[in-house]
Parts: C-alpha cells; structure tokens; sequence
C-alpha cells in the first residue's frame, strides 16, 4: 500500500482539558493539539497519567472537563467519523485466544472494511507475516507466547487505511527485530501524513518529528 | 519375572509398539465381534423364546444389557489408565483415557435409551426414578464431566492430568453414589416396578445374551484401538516410523499430506 | 461485513469451536432437575404435580449459570474497547450478543425439555406449553441477562452477583410460564399466559439492549 | 507466620473489605427457595412435603456457585505461583482454603437456614436436623468443590463447567441430607443419615486436599 | 541491609535440558551453570522459550528432559530447600487489587518470614517508599496505575535475603526511574555475591559481569 493521506485529514485538539481520579488531580488546563504529520509521544513517570489521557483522547471515555475537539468539533457529537479516522490499540489486544490468528485478524479488520476497505485473503496473510507471524497463521492464539499475540494485534498497522494512530505502549513483550519493525511502520505513516500519538518508556530513537509531552510531576507528590 | 513386567512396561508405553501390534489386531477384532453378534443377534431374535410375561419386547435385552455393562467397566478403564498415567507418566495411558470416554458415555447412552424404550411396554412409562437407572443417569453425568473438563482445558497435557484425576475422585464416589441411590430408593420408592429382580434365565435366552456381551466387549475393544491409533497418529505426526508407515507414506506421496 | 455481522461470525466459530459453550447449559439442566427426585420424592404421581416448575426453574437457572461469561471475556481481552473505538451501535451489539447467548442456551434447552418432561412424568397434555412457553420465554431471559452480564462484566466473581441481580427480574417470567404448563397439564387454556409472554418478549426486545449498552459503556469508562 | 496462616488471614481480610464474597451466596441461597413456591404450588401443606428437600438444593446450587471464584482469583493473579515457587504443602493449602470457603458459604447458610425452613413451613421436629444436617455436611461440599474449583481454576468460563463435574459427586450428600430432614419431619429417627454424613466428611477431609493440590499443580504447570 | 552472600551459596545447573512444547523443540542439549556473582540474561526473539526455560529454572514446571541440578542434587528432591534460596518474579505479580500495598507485601514476605527472616512494620513501609510507592501504602491497588501494581512485586527484592533471583520481564511498564532503580538492584545483588537470572527486551546497560544466553533461532523456521 502506497500510504498518503490529505494534508488537512488530522486535526484534533484538546482545550482546557482537566482530569481527576479520586480527588486527585492528574491534569489540568491541558491545551494539545495533533495535525497531520506530528508524532506525539506522552511521557511522564508511572501514574502520571497517561494512559488516561490516551483513553480520553481515543473516545473512550467521558469522564474530563474541558474540551476535545475534532476538526473543531466536539468530539463525542462526531464520534463516527472521528472512529473511521483513527485505530486506538491499547493494553488489551482483543485477541481470542481459541483462534488463529487469521481469524483474529479478520475480525479486527471488520470495521474497516465496513468502511468501505477492499481487503483480500492475501493481504491477511501478508499482514501477519510482516509481523513474523508467517508459519504461525492457523495456530489458535493460546499456544503462541506473550510477544507473539501482541504482534497479532500491532499486524493491523499494516492494513488499516487510518490517518490518525493511537497507541498505548506498544512495544511491550516485543523482541528487537519486533521494535525496529514497528518504529519503521510509525515513520512510514508520519511520513505519509498520518498522525501518530504514543505513550511508551521506550526512547523512539530515530525519528525526525518526534514531540515529547511530559505529563504531571511525580504522582506521589500530589498526594494528600 | 520383574524383567519381564518391566520390559512389557516399556512397550506398552511405545506407541510405535502399540501401533504395530494393534494393526495386527484390528481384523481380528473386527471379525469376532462382528461374527459374535450376527451369531448372538440371529440366536437372540430368531430362536430364544418369547418371555411369557415380556413377549418378544424382552429381546432388546440383547443390546440394552451389554451396553449397561460396558458403560460400567469403561469408566473403570479409563480411571485407571488416568491414574497410570498420573504415576508412571505414560502418554499412552493418557491416549487410551482420552479415547475411552466418548465412547463409554455413548454405551451408557445406548443403554438409557434401549431400557426406556423397553420400559414403555413393560412398565407402561418411560422412566421411572428407580436406584438402578438413577444411578446409570448419574454414570453418564460422571462421563459427561470428565469430557467436558477434557475439552475445556488448552494445554494438552494439563488436560490429560485433569481428567485423569477427576475420573479417580469420580471412581472413589461410585460405590458411594452407589450406594447411597439404592438406600433411597429402598426408603422411598414402593416397590412396584422392579428390574432387580432377575428370574432365572431360560439357557436358550441366556446364552445368546452371553455371546452378545463378549461379541459387544470386543467391539468396545476394536473401538477404543481404532480411536488410540488415532491420538498416536496426531502426536507422533512429526517422527519418522509415522512417516515410513506404509499408509502414511503413500498420502504423503499423493500430496495430500 | 459489519462488525455486528462479524461478531456473530466470530462468537458462532467459538462455540462451534468450543461445545462446551451450548453443551454445558443443556447438561446443567439435565443434572439440577436430577437432584429433585433425589431431595424430595421420586413418586411419579407425586413428580407430575411439581414437573413443570421444577423444569422451569432448572431452566432458569442454566440460563442465568451460562450467562457469566457472555460479556466477561470480551470485556477482559479488550474487545468490547474495540467495539466502542470503532464507533458503532452498541445497542445492535447488544441485541446480536443476546440472540448469539439464546442460540447457544435458550434454544437447545427448549429442544431437550420434552425428554426431561418425560423423566418427570409431565402430563401429557402439558408438553405443548411446556415446549412453547420455554420457546417464547428464553429468548426473555437472554435479553434480561444480557443486562446482567453486561453490569457485571467487570467484576471478577461475577457469577453469583449476576444471579442476584437477574433472579428478581425473572420472576415474572417464571410465573407465567409455570402457570401455562400448569393450566395446560390440567387441561385448561394458557393462553393469556403466553399472549403475556409475548408482551414481555416484545418489550424486552426493544429495551433491554439500550440497558445492556449503558451498562458496557459503564466498564469501559475506567 | 507460615503461608498457609498468612493466606487464610488474607483471604478472610479479602472477604471482609468485599462482603458481597458471604452476602451473595446467603442471597442466592434465598432467592433459589424462594422460587420455588412460585414455580410449585404455594399451599403450605403441600410446601411442608418439600421444604427440607428444597432448602438443601439451594443450599447446595448456592454453595456450588460461591466456589467459582475460590481459586481463580488466586490462578489469574499469580498467587498460586507464588505458593508453589514458595515450596510449602500444597495439601495445606488446599485445606485452608475450603476452610475459609466453609466459613464464607456453608457458616452463613446453616445459621441462615432456620428462617427459609420457616418461609418453607418446614414442620417443627425437623428444625433440628436441618441445622445439624448442614452443619456437618456444608464442610463435604466445600472440600469436594475445593477439588472442582481447583481443576477448573485455569479455565475461562469454568462456573459452569464447574457444577457440571461437582453436581453428580454431591449426590450422595444430598440423598442423606434431605433424608435426615424428611425423617426428622415425620418423627423418624435420622441419626443414621447424620452418622453417614460424618463418615463422608472424615473421609474427604482425608482425600480431597491431595486431589485439589494435584489439580492446583497443573495450572501451573503450562 | 548491608547484603553478603556465602561464596557457594548458589550452584544451579542445567544439564542436557531438552523442552517441546506441542511437538516443537524449544531448546535441546542445552547446559547452564549458575554460580554466585553470575548474572545471565536469556535473549531471544519473541517465542524463543525464555519464559519456559526461566519456569523451568524456577521449579515451577517439570515437564522437560534431562537434568536440573542444585548443588549436585536433583532439583525437585530438594526443592524446599532451593526454594528458600530463590526468589521468582513472573510476569504475574501476586497483587492482590482489593489490599493496599503494605498488605500485599506483608503476605509476600510471609513465607520469608517463618524461614527466620526478620522483618519490621517499617522495613515494609521502606520498600515501597523505595520503590516511590510512598504516599501510596494504604490506597487499594486497583487505583494505581500499571507500572505502580508492577513495583508492588518489585519491593519485594528490596527485602528477601535470598541468594537467586529469577526475573521474568521485570522491567515491563516501569518509567525511567523505575528501571534505573532495579539496574542498580540487580547491581548490588550480583556485587554481594548473589545471582540474577533475567529474560528481558531490555538492553541491561552498565553491569559488567553480564552473561547472555542467546535462546533458539526465530521460532518461526521450526515450523512445519
Ligand atoms: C432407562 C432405563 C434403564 C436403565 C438405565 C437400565 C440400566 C440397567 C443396568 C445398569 C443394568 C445392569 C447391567 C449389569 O451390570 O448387569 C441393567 C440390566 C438389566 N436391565 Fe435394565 N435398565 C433400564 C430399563 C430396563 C427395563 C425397562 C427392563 C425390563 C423390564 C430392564 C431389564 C433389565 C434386565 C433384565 C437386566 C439384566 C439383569 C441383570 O443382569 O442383573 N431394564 N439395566
Ligand atoms: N480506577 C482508578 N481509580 C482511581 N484512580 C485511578 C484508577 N486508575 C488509575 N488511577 C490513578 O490515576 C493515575 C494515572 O493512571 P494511569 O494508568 O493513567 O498512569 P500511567 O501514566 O499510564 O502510568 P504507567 O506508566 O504506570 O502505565 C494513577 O496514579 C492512579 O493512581
Ligand atoms: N501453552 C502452550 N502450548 C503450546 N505451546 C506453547 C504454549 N506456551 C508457549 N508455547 C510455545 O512455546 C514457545 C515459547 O514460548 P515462551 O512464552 O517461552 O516464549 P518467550 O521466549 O518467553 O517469548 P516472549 O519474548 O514473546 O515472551 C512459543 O513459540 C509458543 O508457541
Ligand atoms: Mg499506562
Ligand atoms: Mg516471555
């Protein structure tokens, strides 16, 4: 696939953004915004909260004050759109693991291809073996080891037609090869235009465009 | 003399071995049994008596109580190559287990099934809570569970151990179930129908129904071989006696793998 | 193909590829209308007055035992996430996993009840109801438990609590179906109980996936 | 202090911050008998004939159904593992732990059960070995459940599978137990159920912890 | 604690160890010594076994050929023994969500404890704040986020006086200061004449003694 996206498909922007968690404040007037071509990686110790913001950002919940916005509109009154637009893949793979692979794969593919994606067998099975998953394509889920189904969820990257990628550490259980793999695959897509938002420990050497968001002090700090 | 037990251990735990021999067997099996229940179904339908309470419904007889008691006998198989594979950690054992309870569960089956049907004239009902047929039903639940415990579990081995060791807490209740069921039944049940109670057989009716219950072992026998070899076939798909075997090695050639 | 269509798929290749999914209910119900014959009394004269109840609560309670997992390993494998990310209709989610639980519970269990009803010694009269009323009401009972199982799904030993919260709600199907096999099994019309349990079905329909999808909004807003 | 003190404080300290752990079986407990007069015929002459039967069937799903959740908890999060890299008895283990199942299901049922013999109209005489019968023999079913719970731990929606191994063993229990009652209920002498049932007690107090620490060993094991 | 080891406190061996999992030979022939002030890392690609080889380490899995030694002796015949001497961290932490993290390390300490180790309310209370859980000791664990459930089981090494540490991925969802901290963990272990054995991703900069064991070739080529 010759990935390009149109220059003005990523425009999403977070206004005045305030989240608690139990009284305790994670964030607050937090102002971001993410357009085509930026690589935003949210950084900050354990619990600063960034897996939080990732989930808000992604859609997936409602629990914040202030605003978010897509392409200047709010983004929960957009929600489908804005679906169609982004993948979010987070701890959790939504893998089942009395299935192959394969079939995990084409399941995850579903919406896309509802979208209106022309997707082929070929292209499944392509997908996987980029992830070095070749070989392993009928073999159900639970007799693959913990880095090998992470890779069956990260093998969407390599189909899904979305300008805009949110990724909650992802290169968990990963091997070398499997981290080289996918920091190659975000600079194809910020290269192409896309739009990618990380959080990760790891460093992301080596690519250009990178913005770090360091998030909160030390959480131990806002303790009562 | 322990030589010799401990030489016959470690053949019967080479499923190269197993699988040979077997192949001779099979036919034989196949035969006997085959031949044994032409014999006893011909004796038993054309030649036995009618019963002169029963008529000619009593000649179901011939399958209902062979199967009865090979739904019992499998469960003890399968317990103890459960428990032999537990202690002496023979894959073997495990296979035979894992090929006894299907079939066990379906002779217990056949068994509930041919006794309501034969119930109905004779009792006027399908089904009555009687301590016997009770305790067959909870048989066939014991069946149930170690299958489905079999197929729950993913890692094969864990699930070989599992089944193993829930068909040995099931063989330690059986007395107890038993037991306990006929002491019930004796409590509540008046006695009105009573299959218990066996009037001595006529030997024109008996020695049909003991050739049916050989014949009907050694189906049991040929059945639990043929589903053995199957589990060998799977797991030693990779060596290389598989792939020499004569059957193997042509599909391999036809390329259809 | 839609997601809905392909989660159907893929939970129908699950159960196919895992029996124990449609097997074990129908087990379950065999075993928990075993036991009364063995607790109370094993007299057919007297099994036949009790028989359309006792079946009807076994079944009720297969139901309820094999809705725990209906929700629970997609909530823990992230595929109701997925669900929600991909910005689709929760409420036909929830409507294609309930007709996929009835599937795979109410409706084996409706075509195994003649021969527990034979073991019981259920009037003859009463198989129809008995047959009917569990074929309108199970479906009730998927959808109400969905709702269950979707509240609970976050909950580690969730299979006790969704009891509690669904056994109330079943009451009044549990009624009305005992009754119809009652009435039916002394030769009466039960009809007004089944044209009863249509309504509940009808509503149940067109309510309860609403319900089930705010409840699996409710785990993913962590 | 040893592990196995160590977890039984933990697993107690467990029960208490979530309460719904004791609560939920006494409630299900509940609820299952009381379905019953809604589903039967609610005629306390009639109801008399059945309670004792009744009562110990719910008692039995109750207890059943507390036991889902007695290991998996510990297999998901990585205690078990701990136990076992640890090197003490698991034998010990398994005992403490349907000790503490006891003290969590069968404690509060037998004390709850006088007030469902009442809703039940269970007559007078048979109070005492109801009491008595579940008092002696909850314990067999938590430690013979221990050994389900135990095989099932690994397994994902094991609540069901989980009845369907355990139901049949539980069989003779109930057959005593409901028998002692029934008696008692007609002014029979029941102490020949009570004898049987402390017989089975000593002997799966005996048996089943090695059963259970077997089982616990093969989720480990992958 | 000023930690020192005996100098022969540790000797674990592995000897022709052969492992198949489904009919696929992980490892075979393969011979491993661990002595005091060894610390060897399994590397590997994802599904090269390292997890099965380290359970096997650990006791944990018996289900392999060949021999497993401590001190000469067959592992498994004197396996409490052994097991007061090695500390295992899976990828599971033994946390249980509902008790806060003192009650957590309480009962992970426990077994530690009736081998004779002493152990103050304090020293517990100093682990986690080692480990910046301070502030943090009396909030249920499910409110902390991944990497703050991770250092729950992390504390842990802070106190056990046992000479083998076994490691599965112990840096996964840890922050900079986190995995910076059990670097130097690891450090003093092996400097006080302890041993590490560690399966991780993670580079393990600055520890001399280093010892790799690099685990199979990709998975994927022993397919069939
Ligand atoms: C579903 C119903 C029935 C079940 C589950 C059942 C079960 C059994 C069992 C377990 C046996 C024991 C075999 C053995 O170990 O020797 C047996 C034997 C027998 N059954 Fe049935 N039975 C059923 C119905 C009937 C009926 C309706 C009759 C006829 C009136 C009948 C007549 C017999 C006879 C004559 C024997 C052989 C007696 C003996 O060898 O002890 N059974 N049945
Ligand atoms: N369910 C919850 N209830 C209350 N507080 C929570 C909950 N989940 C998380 N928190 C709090 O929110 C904070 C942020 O958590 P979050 O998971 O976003 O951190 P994170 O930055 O992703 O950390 P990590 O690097 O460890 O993954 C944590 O300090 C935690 O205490
Ligand atoms: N339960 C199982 N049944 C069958 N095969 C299994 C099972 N678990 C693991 N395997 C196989 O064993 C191999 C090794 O798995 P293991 O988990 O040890 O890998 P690993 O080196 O730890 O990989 P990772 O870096 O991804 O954690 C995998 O290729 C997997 O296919
Ligand atoms: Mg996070
Ligand atoms: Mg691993």
């Amino acid at each position: 696939m010759a990935l390009s996206f149109a220059a003005d498909s990523v425009s999403l922007s977070a206004r005045q953004l305030l989240c608690e968690r139990d009284d305790r404040v994670l964030f607050e007037n937090l102002d971001l915004d993410v357009r085509n071509g930026d690589l935003l990686q949210l950084a900050g110790p354990n619990g600063a909260g960034k897996t939080t913001l990732l989930r808000l950002l992604a859609g997936l919940n409602r629990d914040y004050e202030g605003d978010l916005l897509w392409h200047a509109e709010p983004l929960h009154d957009c929600f489908a759109e804005y679906a169609a637009n982004r993948v979010y893949l987070g701890h959790l793979a939504a893998i089942k693991r009395a299935l192959t692979p394969i079939e995990n794969l084409r399941w995850l593919m579903s919406p896309w291809q509802n979208a209106g994606l022309e997707l082929h067998e070929d292209d499944l099975w392509q997908a996987l073996a980029e992830v070095q998953l070749g070989g392993f394509e009928d073999t159900p889920c639970n007799q693959l080891s913990a880095g090998q189904q992470r890779r069956v969820g990260l093998s969407r990257l390599a189909l899904v037609p979305a300008p805009l990628w949110i990724l909650d550490e992802p290169f968990t259980a990963l091997d070398v090869e499997g981290v080289s793999w996918l920091e190659e695959r975000i600079q194809r897509q910020v290269a192409a235009g896309g739009a990618v938002i990380i959080t990760s420990h790891h460093a992301l050497q080596g690519i250009p465009s990178l913005r770090r968001l360091e998030l909160g002090v030390r959480a131990t700090e806002g303790r009562s | 003399m322990w030589q010799w037990l401990v030489r016959l251990y470690h053949r019967l735990g080479s499923p190269k071995w197993f699988y040979e021999l077997t192949g001779k067997w099979i036919i034989w099996l196949a035969l006997l049994s085959g031949v044994g229940m032409l014999v006893g179904v011909v004796m038993g339908l054309l030649f036995a008596p009618a019963d002169y309470q029963q008529g000619d419904s009593f000649r179901i007889i011939y399958i209902h109580v062979p199967a009865a008691i090979i739904a019992q006998s499998g469960y003890m198989i399968m317990a103890v190559s459960g428990a032999i594979f537990l202690i002496w950690r023979m894959k073997m054992a495990a296979w035979v287990a894992r090929a006894v309870a299907p079939l066990g569960a379906s002779f217990c089956l056949i068994a509930l099934f041919t006794g309501a049907i034969w119930g109905k004239p004779t009792w006027g009902t399908w089904w009555v809570w009687d301590a016997r047929l009770t305790s067959m039903l909870i048989l066939l639940f014991l069946y149930f569970g170690v299958m489905a415990l079999q197929r729950a579990i993913e890692s094969e081995d864990a699930s070989h151990k599992a089944g193993a060791i829930l068909s040995l807490v099931g063989l330690v209740n059986i007395p107890i179930i038993k037991y306990s069921v006929d002491w019930w039944n004796t409590l509540h049940q008046p006695a009105t129908l009573k299959l218990t109670e066996r009037p001595p057989m006529h030997p024109d009716m008996l020695i049909p129904l003991l050739i049916m219950i050989v014949a009907t072992y050694l189906l049991f026998a040929l059945l639990v071989i043929l589903r053995t070899r199957n589990e060998i076939l799977w797991h030693e798909r990779k060596r290389s006696w598989i792939q020499e075997l004569p059957e193997v090695a042509a599909r391999i050639k036809g390329g259809q793998r | 193909m839609s997601l809905v269509r392909a989660t159907v798929r893929r939970d129908l290749l699950l159960a196919a590829r895992n029996p124990g999914e449609w097997l074990n209910p129908l087990m379950f119900f065999l075993m928990v209308a075993a036991m009364f014959p063995l607790a109370v009394d094993p007299d057919p004269a007297f099994l036949a007055k009790i028989a359309g109840g006792i079946i009807w609560v076994a079944a009720l309670l297969a139901t309820l035992l094999s809705l725990d997992s209906l929700y629970k390993a997609d909530v823990e494998d992230g595929t109701l996430e997925q669900w929600l990310a991909s910005g689709e209709s929760l409420y036909m989610l929830a409507l294609a996993k309930a007709l996929v639980h009835w599937l795979c519970s109410g409706l084996p269990l409706t075509l195994m009840s003649p021969v527990l009803a034979l073991m019981m010694a259920l009037p003859d009269d009463a198989y129809g109801a008995l047959v009917l009323s569990l074929l309108i009401a199970t479906p009730i009972l998927s959808l109400l438990g969905s709702v269950g199982a979707a509240l609970t799904a976050g909950v580690r030993s969730g299979g006790l609590l969704l009891s509690l919260l669904i056994l109330p709600l079943y009451i009044p199907v549990l009624i009305f179906a005992a009754s119809a096999v009652y009435h039916a099994s002394i030769g009466m019309s039960f009809n007004s109980q089944l044209g009863f349990l249509g309504a509940m079905l009808a509503l149940a329909m067109c309510l309860t996936p609403f319900a089930a999808a705010a409840a699996l909004r409710l785990n993913l807003s962590r």
